[in-house]
């Protein structure tokens, strides 16, 4: 007691220990901070079936747009349903595992293959995105860099076009959406830019994404 | 370790900790968490489809959306001609009454004990079997909804059962048949509203509750456009400023019970304002006089003397009465109001009272609606309850709740306990379910297939087909296919094999395509066109001794459309729309002018007594101008025991307690209560 | 070890003499149970939801902003005398601007407390700063109170640090002198944030141009309602401040502060008061001749049956005039009756002015075919104003056992 | 007070007072069209949450010159909201063309300064936690986000119709900023078996509202206050017209003399 507050009382020059403690703090707090804690916000789902895109699109030759299209009424048909896969795949066609029970679960019984599929950019309910408006004649107009659609849609989707298995679905433990689930700020990057505005119409007025 | 080396160690944490996007990312993580709760119901996307069919709670035509299998919610169908695309409060409340928790998920039977217990369906279709077998010629059918052609099947079930006692709830429908068929009439009476140019509506509060609403709201909607004049003159004549009165040019008062008086009283003004009759309609006529009825009526005289030249003047003038609840004012009423339209010379005529041919019966024993009509289930019920005829060994009630629905005059539930075994095929658990011994889920309007055939208030045939939108959902069953089985299973052959191939016979009874009107959900309509003028005896008037009117206070009784039928209970949402001028503080509201309430020495918003000959019942009092003096509003439809939590705990059945009196001559029901209020 | 003294004086304030410790927890059950109702109430709340509450869709606002606003107000006196004892150095404050302090703490913490129950969302309180809107007053306001709070605890701390218990930690000691040395500092702070959110609770109501009973606009709105609120606040915060500490001798029937500082801070408030009511009524005329015609409503439409009779709107002006003849007039404020009856009229007004200008103005039909509403406070929002109430006696009764929350108590009680 | 742009395209109606018959079909279809939870008791006609509420007005006589109206009350999507510049975290806001007044629950913490600020009580709040009893979830529309307890909610005008009407003209190549007025009509509008409610761009002179508003029976809630609402009324009763708004005694109807904002299009 005695010593210290003598050591206290000038209490102008620093004590003898120098920057260790400091830096040991700093670095295992930018280890936590930037490795540690986003591995452990973060839950792995597995898809229910191993689709794979190369598959459909080398061997059977399958464009994009026979499962991916805008429908007539604006809305957009992202997944396909049980029915229109079912339309090649009411009996096997190949020695695949995962199709055979892709069968055997879900077309046979009947099970809506879509409502189980997790979408890596899912978004929430109050969100209402329109692929309509999204579309690549439109950005085209000024925005030359993009040649094909694909290319186009990997701004903000994986490009699974080119895997064999689904990537792994990861999960923020905490606001339950996925990593890859855009999110408000990364949106404004072009809808609060007021060089879109007028050209695009595309506002940052709540109402053209919330509902 | 030091004090101070410590304090550099969390120095150099909290920058580290400041300089990585953990904080950051996970505040933003926080702010995502709280905006999406997890309790709270997230929202299904799928195959997003509109389906075509109708009402079988209206009769409206409707357009059902229908996301990946699931029932969203119900709109007007644009592209029907019919309703153009209007939406009745209820025929809106579809969806939720689809889903509601009073729906009933299994057949219930009673065991000795007088409780319910869940049964399988083989259990419940070989007691059905047994019941008919032993009930043989002495089985009882009552439904409620008369503009099914599946009506057809039953009472052709109920006639090969040997018993021609097949029933429909008492209602406006079945007195004008009477009156109709009294006077001389032939085929069914309708209403041309859509072709006149000025209405007389009596009772009848037809922008609401009466007839074909959402095709006369069309009407109006076509005759009013919007901002400019109107091409459609519209009196009504009632007790209170309702639904109808309030878009009416002129609402005219008329004291309930009077309605016989005020249309007399038109009748001999048209004649005295030199108006062709022949000698037995002026000698009727004289009667009555407009003096007479303001006193009685308490209808101004200036305002029948204006309303009497307006029908004289008019082009296409028409006159109808009616109820405001669908129940029955007697057949006096509706031969008068024939009588108005007959010196009008408006019988037959474009948008007059016009005689639509009888629907044909598509099965060969089938009964004609005009037997049907001609005998009425609240005489039936007394009958029984008194002992002074023999109670029927089996009793079937499709879609109907005569316990909620019919006063203690009917004496409904004492009629139930006489009959051996009762049956009640219902979608919702209704206070009448709880007074029968084997209760089935029936399917619900969208999850069968059914029709509205020319419904009461046409003025034209017309036809519009209901198709299932979803599968029955629990163990719910289409009580047509299930009789059909059960008389399969009796081996009595009704002359068809499913309900699609019954209605395949209405469309070509029509020339009209089955497979179009399905898909389209369209309405299709047969252009009145048998002009011939009938003739009619009114004799029969003469021998009728005017009602003497009420010398104390009338009870009037209304509905809230949106608020449910008695097969239906509240609807969900209904609860939002019933106002604080109907149901206030878990009350009744009895609505008065202030001179009437000064008469009984009530105040506004006191808790109150109101009191019939069959009982009484807790209300509040509100002061309300839009009620004529010596008269009591109270809304029916509140009260309900069975059903669902939106249902219960509101207020009490006023129809309970209300009179029913049986009309002299034609023996039908006449709703009528004289009615006290006394502060409580 | 004296046994004549309570177990615990070895912690109380140099030459103070306290209650034994028993008397003294005898006395803290009755802010307790206040805390448990609160406390209860609180639960209810936050579990179930605000439907526990007696406020509806037409009175979003009830009980609980009248409460937050009323002991903001009140709370007032915090800034105003830290503003006169730090800044303008009136140094004789100095024995009462700990105490004054503390009873600002505890209203502005009280009035948060309340406020997290009465959000809808409270665990989205912080969007007030992470999605600010820069137009809402409201914002203005959150964001005052929240900071001003912070420099309250900071004036607080010292009076904790003056603890016997650290007498001879000298690291707290030092802590403690530097907090004095730099409370000039947030003395200057506090009364800059104070003077903004004072002035921007009548801008919150001043806004409202859907309601014509507190609506202002023009000048009435900028600088006038602004300072108005301002200027209610601080002549009704040291008259607060004053009662409470009279209330405070009555039960430790000791003499706290000497009658001549009470004096100065009546003084202080009465000033205040002239400067307000002249403002209020100017106000109050502008509004009846202007606002109201304006929106095509009269004076007596703004009025109906007992709860929301005028009798309140006059209550409210006559109190102002009353509280000035009391303190103003010298001859008249040195007679204690009379600078107490001043005080209390002072405070009452503002208290009433608060509760009309939310629940009234909300109960007033402003769609001509709708009718008056009532509103009454239920159990579980008066349970939020016990909890508060609890709260605040059980801080102010240790603080005031344990630490020199009065300067001059030691030698105004010598024997 | 901020200042709110010009739209090219303003959303509004007209409602003509002497169609309705007050039926309440226009309130049972917006309830199913916007997702509102159903209350097991609305009796308390202040705790019944309506983004649109049918009003019963009298014109205050005795019989027999009482006269009866009924009028429907959505939100008037005000062209000078009061709530917009009150809500401390722009949960609302009114910045997208067609100038509907924009709510986003999931951003509301549930102050209620809005509520107090509107003179329509349009908005509503959710005092507890929104139950589906049974299945009546599954009735839930796939369009309309669900809002938990404790945040404000309003009627949008069923935006989200106007967002699928854009999409599907974007889709065909048309202007989603001149749609046809067909091609977006709120639930209630479709509804109304009267035609009583119009709806459409008020700045179209393709669409009915925009003839149908300078009718002289044409009059909007409380104008003098300066809220300048998207919606009118009209009747061809004057005392409707008067009951619209606070007059004094001697103030003609649509004629005050002085008004307390003018911010009027």
């Amino acid at each position: 007691m005695e010593d210290k507050s003598k050591e206290v009382k000038p209490a102008k020059k620093c004590c003898g220990c120098g920057f260790g403690p400091f830096l040991v703090g700093l670095v295992l707090a930018l280890v936590i901070g930037w490795s540690v804690i986003p591995a452990i916000k973060l839950e792995e789902k597995k898809q229910p079936i191993q689709f794979n895109h190369v598959v459909h699109i080398e061997n059977a030759g399958m464009a994009c747009e026979e499962c991916h299209f805008i429908r007539e009424d604006g809305s957009f048909n992202g997944l396909p349903n049980t029915a229109s896969c079912a339309a090649c795949h009411e009996e096997a066609v190949s020695e695949s595992a995962e199709e055979k029970r892709f069968i055997d679960e879900y077309v046979k019984k009947g099970r809506e293959i879509r409502n189980e599929w997790l979408v890596y950019q899912k978004q929430p309910d109050n969100v209402f995105f329109s692929h309509a408006v999204h579309s690549l004649e439109r950005c085209a107009n000024c925005h030359t860099e993009f040649e094909t659609t694909q290319q186009f849609c990997n701004i903000c989707h994986l490009d699974v076009a080119s895997t064999t298995t689904p990537p792994v679905y990861k999960e923020n433990r905490i606001s339950t959406y996925s990593v890859n689930t855009m999110k408000m700020p990364e949106c404004e990057a072009c809808h609060a830019n007021p060089g879109h505005y007028g050209t695009t119409n595309a506002s940052n007025a709540c109402f053209v994404c919330h509902k | 370790m030091q004090r101070r080396g410590f304090l550099k160690f969390a120095l150099g944490g909290t920058v580290g900790l400041a300089a990585s996007p953990a904080i950051w990312t996970t505040l933003y993580d926080l702010a995502y968490w709280t905006q999406n709760w997890g309790w709270i119901p997230r929202l299904q996307n799928g195959e997003d489809l509109s389906v075509a069919t109708v009402s079988k709670l209206d009769g409206t035509p409707l357009k059902v959306r229908v996301v990946d299998g699931r029932v969203i919610n119900t709109s007007g169908n644009k592209d029907n001609a019919y309703s153009a695309g209007g939406l009745t409060p209820l025929a809106a409340s579809e969806a939720q009454l689809l889903y509601a928790e009073s729906r009933i998920k299994r057949p219930l039977k009673r065991g000795p004990d007088g409780g319910y217990a869940y049964t399988s369906w083989e259990d419940a279709e070989s007691i059905l079997k047994k019941k008919t077998r032993n009930a043989q010629g002495s089985l009882a059918f009552l439904t409620s909804d008369s503009s099914s052609s599946l009506n057809d099947i039953f009472s052709a079930f109920t006639a090969e059962n040997g018993s021609r006692d097949f029933f429909f709830m008492p209602s406006d429908e079945q007195a004008a048949a009477v009156a109709w068929n009294t006077v001389g009439g032939s085929g069914s009476l309708g209403y041309d509203i859509a072709n006149s140019d000025c209405i007389l509506a009596v009772g009848a509060n037809f922008m609401d509750s009466w007839g074909t609403v959402a095709h006369n709201r069309a009407v109006f909607k076509e005759t009013h456009p919007t901002g400019e004049n109107a091409e459609q003159a519209i009196y009504y004549a009632g007790a209170m400023q309702n639904n109808t009165a309030v878009v009416a040019d002129t609402w005219l008062p008329v004291k309930p019970g009077t309605e016989e008086i005020f249309l007399g009283a038109v009748l001999s003004e048209l004649i005295k304002n030199n108006i062709m009759a022949d000698s037995s309609l002026s000698a009727l006529a004289s009667r009555y006089s407009i003096e007479e009825a303001g006193k009685a009526c308490g209808t101004d005289t200036e305002q029948m003397k204006k309303l009497v030249s307006a029908l004289k003047n008019a082009n296409r003038p028409l006159v109808f009465a009616g109820t405001t609840e669908g129940q029955s004012l007697g057949s006096t009423v509706h031969m008068l109001a024939i009588a108005i339209n007959a010196v009008l010379g408006r019988i037959n005529q474009d948008g007059g009272m016009v005689a639509l041919p009888e629907r044909e019966p598509l099965l060969p024993s089938a009964q004609r609606y005009s037997d049907i009509f001609a005998r009425n289930f609240v005489a039936y019920s007394m009958q029984i309850a008194n002992g002074m005829a023999n109670a029927p060994k089996l009793l079937f009630i499709n879609d109907a709740n005569p316990v909620y629905a019919l006063s203690k005059d009917a004496q409904v539930k004492e009629c139930l306990a006489k009959i051996d075994y009762t049956v009640c095929f219902a979608a919702h658990w209704n206070e009448t379910c709880a007074e029968c011994d084997l209760v089935l889920p029936a399917a619900h309007g969208l999850e069968r297939f059914d029709d509205v055939y020319t419904p009461y208030g046409s003025g034209n045939i017309n036809w519009t087909l209901a198709k299932p939108v979803t599968a029955p959902r629990y163990q719910a069953r289409p009580v047509g296919e299930l009789i059909l089985a059960l008389a399969d299973e009796l081996g009595l052959s009704l002359g068809v094999n499913d309900i699609p191939s019954l209605l395949e016979m209405r469309a070509n009874a029509l020339h009209a395509d089955f497979k179009e009107y399905l898909e389209s959900g369209d309405t299709y309509q047969e252009a009145f066109h048998d002009f011939s003028v009938p003739t009619l005896n009114f004799m029969p008037l003469h021998s009728k001794q005017a009602k003497a009117p009420l010398s104390e206070i009338a009870l009037h009784t209304y509905i809230n459309s949106a608020a449910g039928n008695p097969s239906t209970g509240i609807p969900p949402y209904a609860n939002r729309a019933i106002t604080e001028y109907q149901l206030q503080d878990g009350l009744c509201v009895a609505q008065m002018n202030k001179a009437t309430a000064q008469k009984l020495g009530l105040a506004d918003k006191q808790k109150a007594v109101l009191e019939t000959k069959n009982g009484s019942m807790p209300v509040l009092v509100r002061f309300y101008e839009g009620v004529m003096p010596d008269v009591v509003a109270v809304m029916a439809g509140l009260g309900h025991t069975g059903f669902d939590r939106f249902s219960v705990n509101k207020g009490n059945n006023i129809l309970e307690i209300t009179q029913i009196d049986m009309e002299a001559g034609s023996d039908l029901p006449v709703w009528l209560s004289a009615v006290n209020v006394v502060k409580g | 070890m004296d046994y004549s003294k309570p177990i615990d004086n070895a912690l109380f304030p140099k030459g103070c003499e306290r209650c034994s410790f028993t008397q003294f927890s005898l006395f803290m059950l009755i802010p307790t149970a206040l805390l448990i109702w609160g406390v209860i109430a609180a639960f209810v709340v936050l579990y179930q939801g605000l439907g526990t509450t007696g406020l509806d869709d037409k009175f979003g606002f009830g009980l609980w902003i009248t409460l937050d606003l009323a002991v903001i107000a009140l709370g007032a006196g915090a800034f105003f005398t830290g503003l006169l004892r730090y800044i303008l150095n009136i140094d004789e404050l100095k024995n009462i601007v700990s105490f004054t302090a503390v009873v600002g703490f505890l209203c502005y913490t009280g009035a948060m407390l309340i406020l997290v129950l009465d959000i809808g969302q409270p665990i989205r309180a912080w969007f007030g700063y992470w999605y600010p809107n820069v137009h809402s007053m409201l914002t203005e306001v959150i964001f005052c109170i929240t900071c001003y709070c912070i420099v309250l605890i900071i004036e607080y701390i010292p009076l904790i640090l003056e603890q016997r218990l650290f007498e001879k930690n000298t690291f707290i000691q030092h802590l403690a002198h530097n907090f004095h040395v730099y409370m000039p500092l947030f003395a200057g702070i506090g009364a800059f944030l104070s003077t903004f959110h004072q002035g921007s609770l009548g801008g919150m109501y001043g806004v409202l141009f859907g309601r014509p009973y507190i609506f202002r606009d023009g000048f009435f709105i900028w600088p006038w309602t602004f300072f108005l609120y301002l200027l209610s606040a601080v002549s009704a915060g040291p008259m607060f401040s004053v009662l409470m500490v009279t209330l405070m001798e009555k039960i430790t029937s000791k003499k706290l502060v000497s009658w001549k500082i009470k004096q100065l801070m009546g003084k202080i408030g009465g000033t205040m008061l002239i400067v307000y009511t002249i403002g209020k009524f100017l106000d109050s005329y502008a509004w009846v001749n202007d606002i109201l015609p304006r929106s095509g409503l009269t004076f007596e439409q703004m009025f109906t049956g007992f709860v929301y009779s005028s009798v309140w709107f006059y209550a409210e002006h006559i109190a102002l005039v009353i509280g000035i003849v009391c303190m103003a007039l010298p001859a008249l404020r040195k007679i204690p009756a009379f600078f107490y009856l001043g005080c209390f009229v002072t405070c009452f007004s503002i208290v009433l002015n608060r509760f009309v200008m939310t629940v009234q103005a909300l109960g007033i039909p402003v769609m001509p075919f709708e009718e008056w509403r009532w509103y009454w406070a239920n159990w579980a929002e008066w349970g939020a104003f016990a909890l508060v109430l609890g709260y605040a006696i059980i801080t102010i009764a240790v603080t005031y056992r344990y630490c020199p929350l009065f300067p001059q108590e030691a030698e105004l009680n010598k024997k | 007070m901020a200042h709110f742009k010009d739209f090219a395209v303003r959303y509004g109606m007209v409602i003509d007072l002497d169609k309705c018959t007050g039926c309440g079909a226009c309130m049972m279809s917006c309830q199913a069209e916007n997702n509102v939870a159903p209350q097991e008791d609305a009796g308390n006609k202040l705790r019944a949450l309506n983004w649109l509420k049918v009003y019963r007005l009298s014109n205050n006589k005795e019989y027999p010159e009482h006269e009866t109206v009924f009028l429907p009350r959505p939100c008037m999507q005000c062209g000078n909201p009061s709530c917009v510049t009150v809500c401390p975290v722009v949960a609302t806001d009114k910045n997208e063309e067609g100038g509907i007044v924009s709510q986003v629950t999931p951003r509301c913490i549930g102050c209620r300064y809005c509520m107090a600020s509107c003179p329509y009580h349009a908005r509503y709040f959710n005092w507890f936690d929104p139950y589906w009893p049974g299945d009546l979830k599954e009735a839930l529309s796939p369009d309309v986000s669900t809002r938990p307890r404790g945040v404000v909610e309003k009627c949008s005008f069923c935006h989200q119709r106007l967002m699928k009407a854009k999409d599907k003209a974007i889709a065909n190549g048309e202007d989603p900023l001149a749609l046809p007025e067909e091609a977006y009509q709120t639930a209630c509008t479709e509804a109304c078996p009267n035609g009583a409610i119009v709806f459409g761009d008020l700045n179209n002179p393709e669409h009915r509202v925009y003839e149908l508003k300078q009718s002289p029976y044409a009059f909007r809630l409380l104008e003098r206050l300066g809220t300048d609402p998207q919606v009118y009324y009209m009747s061809k009763r004057e005392w409707v017209r008067r009951l619209g708004d606070n007059y004094l005694g001697h103030e003609e109807t649509g004629s005050p003399e002085r008004v307390l904002l003018n911010n009027s299009h």
